[in-house]
């Protein structure tokens, strides 16, 4: 199977087709409206099943995912042939490789000169709000959240079988979309990413009523990165940040 | 004048080194704040970021986290462990405006008596002088409302 | 519906005085699930626990919440006193009303208010305490000793000598370890291998030792009281049944010029060989490498020489399952290559050695038969220079951690070397003496004052050859002006370093260890011999660096560790341990790596026809500690801790 | 000649009717995105959107709604039921696939139990629907069998004028025509043209499409499984649905006290059907996506006569991974060929 691109409804639209046949190739399409990071779809229960080998169209930071979920168990990045591809300035690239360990150079790169696909303006204005503002911006923000869960649903990092929101013995997080629930939820989201958020942005496209997701996470990478020197996805073998440490982690916050 | 703000501290200790640094303030009877009060865990690995959240939602003003000093943990890196999330957990409430100050975190050892009474009285007098929480309040407060229009 | 009772204690006036029982005991009693609410004076007296008893059984109570003094006091007691009464011990919590309430605060009614809270909190998270059961895991009596020196040696003799049977693994050819090569030891002076070699032949003979040598640890499964260790035997190419270790066919092996690894490569030894003469047992090994049948085809002379036909060039590895209830583990240590300091002209310069080349030297058993000599010529050194802390306390090249036994056997060496060369002259360059331990400052005030080594305090910047000479040149700190000392050898005290395989090694077994792979204990002060996994003890300088009484000492004392699991058929644990939710777990493998005792273990379930549906978690209470780091972790929550459950700790926070 | 209400005047008749008592709903922007929310000044609406992000349902259906307090006594459990905040309104600016939404769900919320919540809100609220004028590529009421300016739901039904100044004014219903009584004074009398409401191209053939679905061997058809394959999941169809009405009841709170709330719940998610015993008869998210399309044209309108869809479009006009209604149906109209 390969799993790629299509047309979709509108003309910049493209959505994630799945490719059986040598017959379909026709339908795929690879341009730089292919946004979406496909890397979620290869944990859909029976996919890679009987050793079945998938390929994937993928961007540098879809293969970072495949990284993750390598190190977290998900899927055997051998079964997965990567159809790597990136775009800079509206120009589509290929890139060299097949296995995930072949992008090495290409997602070192990111480590050295992490874009950020985040919106640097509002992140620098939220940090130089005082809490009280902040608490109020992502207040008004975190107001207009549904409950609908398109940002885990959408985000190939978030794989757990039943997500903590669902479990209610305990309820940890309140399921009411009410504003202490959509804080909670939010919070345990980006909390559940941090240190294996690869940034491609899916939770901020999938977010029907627009709250900034993306910079959340890019926030807790940065902070990831500055205290443990950790960028997620840059190999198949990486620990993750949060089970693994080190002993003279910093701790300036502690008294 | 009015009465002073009294406010609600809940603290999240491991068993093996706060809990008994608080047990031996107790014995060596020092005296420190009332406003805090201690759930006990068997090691600061236990203590998840749900509970700081809860603890807010049951109106906290005040969170505290507190165990072994790195090197001391009973299950030896319970601890390491902690204090990455802490960390981690630490920053991003900080960006979604919960105040760092209104969430600490310690390291108190079964001998620091004195450091834990000292700790409460120093914390319980910043959170006092930070006031309630009242941005928490509210959103405590919508989950009792009536659903808005 | 729970029936939980509430019992406040007075304490006498201890819990009394500050907080107001009486309204306490009221409010409690109006609180959803409380069937009873009384107080009393003291309730750990005898009388008290009767009502504590009594109230149990009156009342069919589900939970019991003592509000008293700190559960490190009488949590035990009380739990003990409703076991009596036929409640599960583990439905009964403390309610700490005095160490962290009464006695701590002056205002009685916050005091009340704050007793209050701390009580009702418990009463909510009894309500939802699980009956628990000690767990009991089966132990086999049996010990594995992994390593054959001193501690290795010391550790199965001690566990041997009170009956239980032992496994002694030895990679080498011989036991021995490194005390078997040493010549004298300090602070004594006694020779290594006259108080050694008897122990290694007790170990050897022992009926309840089983001495595998030439064997290596292939993998550690299991948990403590039941692991599973495979053996593998490294084909000596002789077969140990037949061999009478005559030695015929070292005598005739035609390869004679392989250096001696026993002899620390000052010595020659041949293909077919036993590390030294007094090896245990006492059954040569062909050295495949150097073998001249091996690597031409044609030789076998060893085989013709040999009259019990134990030759068997055919033979290969053998492997070995072992079923044991504890490991020991005593690997030991290396010395690290001092070729690091080319100042100093180590693996350049034949005439500087280090501090195990000396003590192969000053053997009587040794290459040069216990005469100090010159490696490059023969020639009777006149003049000697010892530099301590050769890789010890040196970040930049060396490791920066003090090696311990060096300020001692360079002191030994300098009195070895005066008793052997009268008219020599030693000079030694150290940091610092440091020398603590009995009979330690004693022996190293002998050296210099009676053996009259020179002690110069400062490094050593550089080592040359001039004229036939190795010239010193360092700084005598004390006097603040270069040294410079035109010496006939120069011996390196070099740092003691971890096994260069330690930590892939602590990897088969499932132990932790330090950056510089030496293994982790429990406990730096209070479990200074368990290792972080249950059941696998550490023993010598595989630890840390130590000298002998400490290593035997520490041997001895993981003995009695194993002993005392050994006391009983079973082994009872606190049933406070992890366990997983296998429906809802994604198999991330975090816990995996979180847990610090290696409790957590991949489990694949599978469907009817044995397909893999799944992979989750699994975790043996027989290793769990019950930390609870791994549910914290546990992004689905899967992961729940016995004891202090996620619905319970939800329960304390909301009942507040 | 016919009533017209000029933009110009529409903030004398906001203050008219906040100044009555009304609380005037209309379509704005909050944060980022398109709501229908209460106004103090009408310079607050957006009439140029083509629809709001979020639909007029949550006027009528918040996501989450208290129904009872409680509080936990030692042998009793008090509760005090809530009910929304009563209160006339009017909302102005609807759009008729919104309007006619809530009438699709009138006779669900009122079959059997009569939901006090939605009926409370629906008895309050005048909906002032605004004819389409422009459509995207996502609208298919057309599909439906309805049309920009249909009025199904609506009490008042505008129609923007060509020169953009302002509406005609249709009034639909009684309710629809006191309202506009209290601004009487604002309306006119004029002559101007109406603009040309919007073209929206009928997207596939709802008639072959429910005739496909309602045969039972189509129920497991390989169709499914294709059709959704890259369907994620998440609940953003149903909740940006106007008529999706599916909900949960929860418990939340304390030891002590708590509420009990009403919530949004979507047939998208795995937990919807799950069991107590982990059985679930929807194990699939074709079998999720499947329920959906069935529901809303083979069930409900076996039931109510209507299809539960009134061709708003945001289904498709959101979806992470651009699937939807209008997809799904096309596909089912050529099978059906």
């Amino acid at each position: 199977m390969v799993i790629g691109y299509g047309k979709g409804t509108t003309g910049n639209r493209r959505r994630p087709i799945f490719i059986s046949s040598p017959d379909d190739v026709g339908r795929l399409v690879l341009d730089d409206s292919c946004i979406i990071n496909l890397s979620g779809y290869l944990v859909s229960e029976g996919l890679l099943s009987d050793e079945k080998r998938v390929a994937v169209f993928l961007r540098p930071e879809g293969i970072r995912a495949i990284n993750i979920l390598a190190a977290e168990s998900q899927l055997d990045a051998d079964q997965i042939v990567i159809f790597g591809f990136d775009v800079n300035d509206n120009e589509l690239r290929a890139l060299k490789g097949i296995h995930v360990e072949e992008f090495a150079d290409v997602i070192g790169s990111i480590r050295e000169n992490n874009p950020g696909f985040a919106d640097k303006e509002l992140l620098e204005k939220i940090e130089k709000m005082t809490a009280q503002e902040r608490f109020a911006f992502w207040q008004e923000e975190f107001a207009k959240c549904i409950k609908c869960y398109a940002c885990r649903q959408a985000c190939p990092m978030c794989y757990c079988r039943r997500c903590i929101v669902d479990s209610n013995q305990p309820q940890w997080v309140n399921t009411s979309s009410h504003s202490l629930g959509n804080f909670e939820w939010n919070i345990v989201r980006a909390f559940h990413l941090s240190g294996r958020c690869v940034e491609c942005g899916n939770c901020d496209r999938a977010c029907p009523v627009n709250i900034p997701l993306r910079l959340i996470n890019h926030k807790m990478a940065v902070e990831v990165l500055g205290a443990f020197d950790h960028v997620a996805g840059m190999s198949k073998t990486q620990e993750p940040v949060l089970a693994s440490f080190k002993k003279d982690d910093s701790e300036t916050f502690i008294l | 004048m009015s009465e002073p703000f009294e406010p609600k501290i809940i603290a999240f200790v491991c068993t093996y080194c706060t809990y008994a640094g608080a047990d031996l303030a107790g014995t060596s009877r020092l005296k420190y704040a009332p406003n805090v009060r201690i759930i006990r865990l068997p090691c600061t690995g236990r203590i998840s970021p749900m509970f700081i959240l809860k603890a807010l939602q049951k109106g906290a003003d005040g969170v505290l986290v507190s165990g072994c000093h790195p090197g001391d943990c009973h299950f030896t890196h319970g601890n390491y462990h902690a204090r990455r999330r802490w960390m981690v957990f630490r920053a991003l409430l900080d960006f979604i405006g919960i105040p760092p100050e209104r969430v600490k975190y310690s390291w108190i050892s079964a001998a620091e008596g004195v450091k834990f009474a000292e700790f409460i009285n120093s914390v319980t007098e910043d959170i006092r002088k930070l006031g309630p929480f009242e941005q928490y309040s509210q959103l405590i407060g919508d989950t009792q409302a009536p659903a808005s229009l | 519906m729970a029936k939980i009772g509430v019992f406040i204690c007075h304490c006498g006036e201890n819990v009394g005085a500050k907080v107001d029982c009486t309204k306490l005991a009221a409010a409690m009693g109006e609180h959803p699930g409380v069937a009873v609410s009384v107080e009393y004076k003291y309730f750990c007296s005898d009388p008290g626990q009767e009502s504590v008893k009594k109230a149990i059984r009156e009342n069919n109570l589900t939970g019991v919440v003592v509000a008293a003094c700190s559960p490190r006091m009488h949590e035990a007691t009380f739990r003990k006193a409703c076991a009596e009464a036929g409640l599960n011990p583990y439905l009964c919590e403390i309610a700490n009303i005095r160490e962290q309430c009464s006695w701590v605060h002056t205002d009685k009614d916050m005091a009340t208010e704050k007793a209050m809270d701390i009580t009702r909190s418990m009463v909510e998270k009894v309500k939802r305490n699980n009956k628990l059961q000690p767990i009991e895991v089966p132990v086999t009596r049996r010990a594995l000793v992994i390593g054959g020196g001193i501690a290795g040696i010391q550790a199965a003799l001690d566990i041997a000598n009170a009956g239980q049977e032992v496994v002694l693994v030895e990679r080498e050819p011989s036991l021995g370890g490194h005390m078997a090569q040493l010549s004298e030891t300090f602070p004594t002076l006694d020779c290594s291998q006259c108080i050694m070699t008897p122990r290694m032949v007790e170990a050897a003979q022992h009926p309840k030792i089983r001495l595998l040598t030439y064997s290596e640890i292939e993998s550690v499964d299991g948990y403590i009281g039941n692991f599973t260790v495979r053996v593998r035997m490294k084909s000596r190419y002789i077969d140990i049944d037949k061999c009478t270790g005559c030695g015929d066919c070292i005598t005739k092996c035609p390869a004679k010029k392989i250096s001696s690894e026993f002899d620390c490569d000052l010595g020659k030894r041949t293909a077919v060989y036993t590390p030294f003469a007094q090896s245990v047992p006492n059954i040569p090994v062909i050295d495949k490498a150097n073998c001249i049948y091996f690597k031409n085809g044609k030789c076998k002379i060893c085989s013709k020489t040999c009259q019990c036909d134990a030759i068997d060039f055919a033979m290969t590895d053998t492997f070995v399952d072992l079923e044991v209830g504890a490991i020991v583990v005593a690997t030991g240590f290396q010395v690290q290559n001092n070729s690091v300091y080319g100042e100093y002209g180590y693996g350049t310069y034949p005439d500087v050695i280090n501090g195990l080349q000396f003590e192969r030297m000053a053997s009587a058993s040794g290459p040069t038969a216990g005469k100090i000599q010159r490696p490059s010529d023969g020639a009777e050194p006149q003049t000697v220079v010892f530099i301590q802390c050769a890789g010890s306390r040196d970040p930049s090249k060396g490791v920066r951690y003090c090696s311990k036994i060096c300020c001692m056997y360079t002191a030994k060496h300098a009195m070895l070397y005066a008793h052997k060369v009268h008219d020599g002259k030693s000079h030694i360059f150290y940091m610092d003496i440091r020398a603590a331990g009995k009979g330690y400052d004693e022996f190293s005030r002998r050296a210099i004052e009676e053996d009259e080594a020179a002690y110069v305090r400062g490094r050593v910047s550089k080592v040359w050859q001039e004229n036939g000479k190795l010239m010193v040149r360092g700084v005598d700190t004390l006097l603040g002006r270069p040294v410079e000392i035109a010496a006939d050898l120069v011996v390196l005290a070099t740092a003691m370093i971890a096994q260069p395989d330690a930590k892939e090694f602590a990897k088969t077994i499932g132990i932790g260890y330090d950056e510089y792979g030496f293994y982790n204990e429990a406990h730096l002060k209070l479990r200074p011999v368990e290792s972080s996994t249950a059941g696998v003890y550490l023993a010598g300088a595989c630890q840390s660096p130590k000298d002998i009484p400490d290593s035997v000492a520490q041997a001895s004392a993981t003995a009695s560790k194993v002993l005392a699991l050994f006391s009983k058929e079973t082994l009872e644990r606190e049933p406070v341990v992890a366990t997983n939710n296998e429906a809802t777990c994604a198999g991330c493998w975090g816990c995996v790596l979180a847990c610090p005792y290696n409790a957590i273990e991949q489990k694949d379930i599978l469907d009817r026809s044995g397909r893999i549906i799944k992979r989750v978690a699994s975790v043996n209470p027989g290793l769990c500690q019950g930390c609870g780091t791994c549910v914290t972790f546990c992004r689905s929550n899967s992961l729940d801790l016995a004891g202090f459950t996620e619905k319970q700790i939800f329960a304390e926070v909301m009942g507040l | 000649m016919t009533k017209i209400l000029l933009i110009d005047k529409l903030d004398n008749c906001v203050e008219r009717w906040k100044a009555a008592g009304i609380t005037v709903i209309g379509p704005v922007h909050r944060a980022n995105i398109s709501v229908y929310a209460a106004v103090e000044h009408a310079s607050e609406f957006d009439f140029g959107l083509v629809l709001p992000d979020r639909s007029i349902k949550e006027l009528f259906f918040p996501q989450t709604e208290p129904m009872l307090r409680y509080a936990i006594k030692k042998d009793t459990i008090d509760t005090i039921e809530c009910m929304p905040p009563s209160g006339p309104r009017i909302i102005f600016g609807s759009r008729a696939c919104d309007a006619s939404g809530m009438a699709i769900d009138d006779p669900l919320f009122g079959w059997d139990y009569k939901d006090t919540y939605w009926f409370q809100r629906r008895n309050e609220s005048v909906i002032v629907t605004i004819a389409c004028i422009k459509a995207d590529d996502f609208c298919m009421c057309t599909s439906l069998n309805m049309e920009p300016d249909s009025t199904k739901g609506s009490d008042v039904l505008l129609r923007p004028l060509e020169n953009g100044k302002g509406w005609l004014v249709e009034e639909l219903t009684d309710r629809g025509q006191e309202a506009f009584t209290q601004i009487a004074e604002f309306l006119q009398e004029s002559a101007d043209a109406p603009a040309q409401t919007a073209v929206v191209e009928k997207k596939f053939d709802l008639e072959a499409s429910v005739a496909w679905l309602q045969k039972p061997e189509n129920f497991d058809s390989r169709f499914w499984k294709e059709i959704s394959m890259r369907c994620i999941g998440c609940a953003s169809c149903t909740y940006l649905c106007p008529t999706c009405h599916c909900f949960d009841i929860q418990d939340e709170g304390d030891t002590y006290s708590g509420v009990r709330r009403k919530n949004w719940d979507s047939c998208s998610f795995a937990l919807f059907t799950m069991h107590t015993s982990g059985h679930n008869p929807r194990s699939t998210q074709s079998a999720r996506w499947r329920q959906r399309i069935m529901h809303k044209f083979n069930y409900f309108p076996g039931k109510f006569s209507v299809n539960s869809c009134s061709g708003c479009g945001r289904c498709s006009r959101q979806c992470p991974v651009d699937m939807g209604i209008t997809e799904t149906l096309q596909e089912i109209s050529k099978l059906s060929l």
